[in-house]
């Protein structure tokens, strides 16, 4: 039991702070908004300069060998920063399937070009009936000779418009909500047949619509088993819900900084307003709340590498049924605590409200969540 | 004690919905149903329809156009008119300064303003908050200073709603800066079209452009837009204000919400089954709706109560009105979030061209664009018109005598 | 739409409260207790003398026929004073499926002695698998030539130790949980096979467990038909939730009044502590739920004697959902914000507390109602 | 960072609990499990085997008979001690007086009191609370007035938990009333048995009887009872509370209230189903535990980083720990109100004779008498030991520096 970073972690978290510090402020984020692709390459560049990309994956895969408390890190302050560049998509999401399901091979072959920032990545496995489902796959992938043919639609794929490959999830067999029968292929974001409609999100990041018209794949593709796939889907998930847990954290962290800064500085009836007992008192139900999500996000980077599958889903539902109503607590208070200014865009608070709100709804919220550690017995230890 | 609408007020209320019924224009009411927002022309038409019916000012005196409604029957016609729902009338001319025009206006401006606001010929904003005073609205620092027949006013006002459409600004300035704050105060009504006058929006979280700056530099005001006496118009805001919230629970609002998420929740489905059959979200519904009929009872008490009130002094009782008001109708903000799950993310504005895929198909089911964006701009709604935080204070002081 | 009482409801309210505020308030509610029956005998005589008895019976039955708004009249003067007496037993319960249910002849006989005061009843249909549900009844009604013989056991018997008539629902065809096949049997408390056991509740009352063992009744006995009670038995229970809500309305005004009382006097760091922001604004949140409990304790008033069953039935749950509720924050508030002399026997804010959190239990809690209002699809007007 | 505990951490708490299953007499858990109280007797049974065991205070200084265990550990052991369910140590003996006079103490009341207070041979009670001085601690009024070798003590202390067993109190009492109320306070123990001292029970509105009124009728205490220095007792009360709060939270209670819980929601039926089958039902109780897993784990936290901290000095983020630990309690006893449904009406106190049918069957299910009792009693938690609202000003004051 203990809750020091090690001198590994501890550098690790200060060089990330540092870069965010130095180039990501809320003005400088803007401005990184404003390419084309939604996100500021130059920063992309850093990271990858920064090691950043290679975080978690293993010194022979050309990575730095860190587990999820690493991760964990770079997404804390990530959130922090409001960070808008794909580092969940392409490390976390994409990055996580090709460790736990790709072959030696396809890792030697593709994690380089990640690693090293020259190839940015989406998962292409949400569907429009799905919701939050992970099991609900409807596109459909036909053998064809050596290889595959996907057809269907995928909807909400995070920075898929930018992404240079998919990995898009296709049923191989069985029924839409079949558990068995799902296949994971790399596709490269140009082939024939992929078409892609970009949109902005709610919390100033970007996602798309993609749409597979008898697209192509050689055997190649195929990231491990193509029927049984599910169980890594619902392991990266859970990982990437460990780390948007931890991202949630550090802007709430944020968030609550801001507002106890406003509270001191504000004032009204000639004092400052942090001397209303009520306002006092309602940021410390949001310190409260906060302390609360970060413990969960511990528990969530901690079970996210657990053997016991339902260990640890039941573990990182928890800790996203607590980051959902953390984040509601915490930015719902920090936008009152502001008054209007926290509902305006040139201010940042709004921002982070947002993006703790979108959270929420990715990967389930906080409804879902609940329902599913319902329904799995008790998380408390015998 | 007789807990039910009379007979002839069940009669009101059909004629009412009959008439929205057979005139509001169907494209302005599927974008209501939506949640999206109508346009300033929809507004416009629709007033200028409600005039044409005499129901444009029902709270006026009925020399002006009121309908002379009593309390019951203005209540039965707002919650029809938000639970239908149709626009509600602009409420900066008809709750707001056409009321105070009314009452403390001279004749003048009684014929040259109320018929126009009536019409929505003139479109009206209002100049109280400023950034420096928000709660604390009587610290506002805007100046008007007496040259000859004009005054002369500098200062700035914010979250001016819908400032950007406004043909005139009622404003609070500060006329003498020596007395008691609130004791140097005067009410104007300034054209906006007076050099001088800078609009600047302010665009919200939800990415929508409902509130603005207005600068004032030199902006020559004639006295004669001076509403009553110079230096009282601390009383008219607070009449006005008073009027403001004989209607601030906006329980008609949220009964059409309540409605609306139940169609919704039963289209959208979880695996198999709509999400309406969730027994956990039926009765996170039955909870809200329960809330709701006992706040529409709250505001009926308080409404049947106004019948015995001198006009202008607000029942602090509607400060609850104000609360819960804001509670539920963002917890059916919430609800729908709830419903709509992961398709809260795409963003499409709504009056941004197609650079942001605003023409293309929606993400998504079709009604989910608008999810999102509510929940976050009805944050606002326990934060504008005296915050709840100040709503408690005004409990705790002014009926619990704390 | 008219909120004002007539001149006889105010009368009536007039006349109650004069009656409590000389004869009950919170030492007298003590002595009083202390009688064997767990009330006071000479305060139910002076009920009787000043026609409270008579209140929902019309005119020909002896009665001063009134509805549910001179029922929340008294029952909300009663909660102001923890009112020990079995009224709602009596007159609630037990009236109300004499008025509902009985015959013409029944209610000629058995009324005058119970708006006289000299017969008190309770209503024995509760049973331990029961719970809540009111058409779960295991006791059996065996016909016996023109009679019955009644069988089985009735758990939380309100009052039922010191009435000295019971009506008791039996089973007389179908299975336990059937709606159809239940009948109502007047039953003396003396009579041969009865036999109870009387406790104390948490809230000061009292009630019984009652044996039922081989009773035998006559054909005079059966109010309405041995098959069909069920739904008078509901209409009844709606009648007394709706009555419980005024009485909890009661209860949480007066201790929703003693806490800003208290908050006006007692100081702590040389003030009074409702000079304590965040004191206030806890009394303002009790305040709300007080407000919106009353109202809707009016509109379980007014739809009490709704027509239509179901609309009635709704409406009832919804105001006992907000009872249930609001009980929970003025009752807890007004302990909190008394501290430790709230949690005392001594003082009286603790027994208001119990007699709301009990009357949530009675009936069906806010959970169970909630769930009743779920199933019956929206609350809110078309 | 390895937030996991350690092989040799859950290898003692195999070693805890393997103990507590050998060695708790049968009654006395079974007791516990219903969330029934311990008697006098069923505490001192148990001290004395836990100081048999070498456990009897874990938390004092090793020469004294403490453990040596570091902070995770002695979470451990209580952990397990409260989640068992076993009955808690005296507090005021092992956690409150103890540690003070192992600290302040002089050599002779350490070889006196602290082996008397490790085998619960004197049963301690705190004289702290005053009638006037609730929240505002400082202000309290008993005082003490030197006489040649004693203290005269007059005034009144209440709120004395288990007073009524006691055989010793330590009294804060003003020496001085010239001075800051903080400085003009000494800690004095005082001989339960000498004359002038009245104990009143208090009755609690749950029928118990835990806590009492003293009375102080010029009692005469011998000065070598004063503990360190006068006038310094108000650093020792401090003290004295920073080490109550390390296990404020009281995990250990929930875990078991929660296991219990599911246990009991499983057995009691609705209709033809357990309520643990209602899926409404589940969630409620899913979240609460999800909501005791965060607060163990900030527990965790804050127990990790006191291997860190001056000993005495208590984390302000122990009020955290306060707030949320009373919430999560609480909220078990209204979850288990909804089980136990209509049976909570029954009341059945458990000290007195079968006048109030204590002997007789049990009405309803046989765990439901304890349920309601518990749910009035535990509305203490968030009043006493420093109130949530003292509890809240610390952390803004403290922790935001607002």
């Amino acid at each position: 039991m203990d809750f020091d970073l090690s001198e590994e972690q501890s550098l690790l978290k200060d060089s990330v702070e540092r870069l965010l510090a130095d180039r990501y402020d809320f003005e400088a984020r803007k401005r990184h908004g404003k390419h084309p692709e939604g996100f500021s390459p130059e920063m992309w560049r850093a990271y990858a300069e920064q090691g950043l990309l290679a975080v978690p994956f293993s010194e022979e895969e050309g990575g730095i060998g860190g587990g999820t408390i690493e991760t964990m890190i770079v997404m804390e302050a990530f959130g922090g920063a409001l960070v808008l560049e794909p580092y969940l998509s392409t490390v976390v999401l994409a990055g996580g399937l090709l460790r736990h399901a790709a072959s030696a091979e396809q890792r030697a072959e593709w994690l380089p070009g990640l690693i090293g920032g020259e190839t940015r990545y989406a998962l292409a496995h949400g569907e429009r009936q799905a919701r939050y489902d992970l099991h609900d796959v409807g596109v459909q992938a036909r053998r064809d000779g050596e290889g595959w043919v996907l057809e269907g639609e995928k909807a909400l794929v995070l920075h898929g418009d930018s992404a240079d490959r998919l990995i898009v999830s296709a049923r191989t067999a069985g029924g839409r909500r079949d558990r068995d029968g799902i296949g994971l292929f790399l596709v490269e974001a140009g082939a024939e047949g992929v078409s892609r409609r970009g949109y902005p999100t709610q919390d100033g990041q970007r996602a798309a619509e993609v749409s597979l018209s008898s697209v192509r794949v050689g055997p190649e593709a195929v990231i491990g088993s193509p029927e049984g796939a599910l169980p890594a889907i619902e392991r990266v998930a859970d990982e990437a819900i460990a780390a948007l847990c931890a991202e949630a954290v550090g802007a709430m962290d944020r968030m609550h900084r801001l507002t106890v800064e406003y509270l001191k500085t504000r004032k009204q009836f000639g004092v400052t307003i942090g001397s209303f007992q009520v306002l006092q008192h309602r940021a410390a139900d949001m310190f409260i709340a906060l302390e609360q999500a970060r413990s969960m996000s511990f528990l969530a980077t901690m079970m996210a590498e657990a053997d016991d599958p339902a260990e640890r889903s039941r573990a990182v539902s928890g800790a996203k049924v607590q980051i959902g109503r953390s984040g509601r607590t915490v930015g719902q208070g920090a936008v009152q605590l502001h008054g209007g200014v926290g509902m305006t865009m040139e201010y940042s608070v709004g921002h982070y409200f947002k993006r703790v709100t979108m959270i929420d709804q990715l990967f389930g919220d906080a409804d879902h969540h609940l329902a599913r550690v319902a329904r799995m017995g008790s998380l408390l230890a015998a | 004690m007789d807990l039910r609408f009379t007979p002839e007020e069940r009669a009101f209320r059909q004629e009412v919905r009959g008439f929205f019924e057979q005139n509001l224009p169907k494209d302005i009411h599927a974008k209501m149903i939506d949640g999206r927002h109508p346009s300033k022309d929809d507004i416009v038409t629709w007033q200028k329809i409600l005039n044409k019916q005499g129901w444009a000012v029902p709270n006026w005196p009925v020399e002006w156009g009121g309908t002379g409604w009593d309390p019951v029957r203005q209540y039965i016609f707002l919650d029809e008119l938000q639970s239908f729902p149709a626009p509600s009338p602009l409420q900066f001319g008809v709750y707001m300064v056409g009321p105070v025009i009314a009452q403390f206006g001279n004749e003048a401006q009684k014929k040259h303003f109320l018929p126009r606001i009536a019409n929505l010929d003139d479109w009206w904003c209002q100049g109280f908050s400023e950034p420096g005073s928000g709660s604390d609205l009587a610290s506002l620092k805007t100046r008007a200073v007496r040259d000859g027949d004009h005054y002369v006013v500098n200062g700035q006002k914010t979250w001016t709603t819908l400032g950007q459409y406004a043909d005139w600004i009622f404003c609070l300035v500060r006329t003498d800066a020596t007395v008691k704050k609130q004791e140097g105060i005067s009410f104007l009504l300034i054209d906006m079209k007076t050099p001088g006058i800078t609009v600047r929006p302010i665009q919200t979280i939800d990415g929508g452009h409902e509130v603005n700056e207005v600068f004032f530099d030199d902006v020559r005001v004639p006295v004669e837009n001076l509403v009553g006496q110079e230096n009282k118009g601390w009383d008219y805001a607070k009449f006005l204000l008073g009027n403001e919230r004989t209607n601030i629970a906006r329980v008609g609002v949220s009964k059409q919400r309540l409605r609306r998420l139940r169609e919704l929740a039963a289209l959208e489905r979880v695996g198999d089954a709509p999400i309406l059959e969730n027994p956990r979200f039926a009765e996170k519904l039955a909870a809200l709706e329960i809330e709701l009929k006992a706040l529409e009872m709250t505001q009926l008490r308080v409404v049947a109560a106004e019948r015995k009130r001198e006009k202008g002094k607000p029942d602090p009782a509607s400060s609850i009105l104000k609360i819960k008001g804001s509670e539920i109708q963002q917890a059916t903000t919430e609800l729908l979030m709830e419903v709509v799950g992961p398709f809260a993310l795409p963003y499409a504005p709504e009056d941004e061209g197609d650079e942001h895929g605003h023409n293309e198909p929606p993400v998504g089911p079709d009604w989910a664009a608008p999810v999102a964006p509510t929940y976050f701009n009805w944050r606002k709604i326990s934060i504008y018109g005296g915050s709840n935080e100040i709503q408690k204070n005004i409990i705790a002081k002014a009926i619990l005598g704390l």
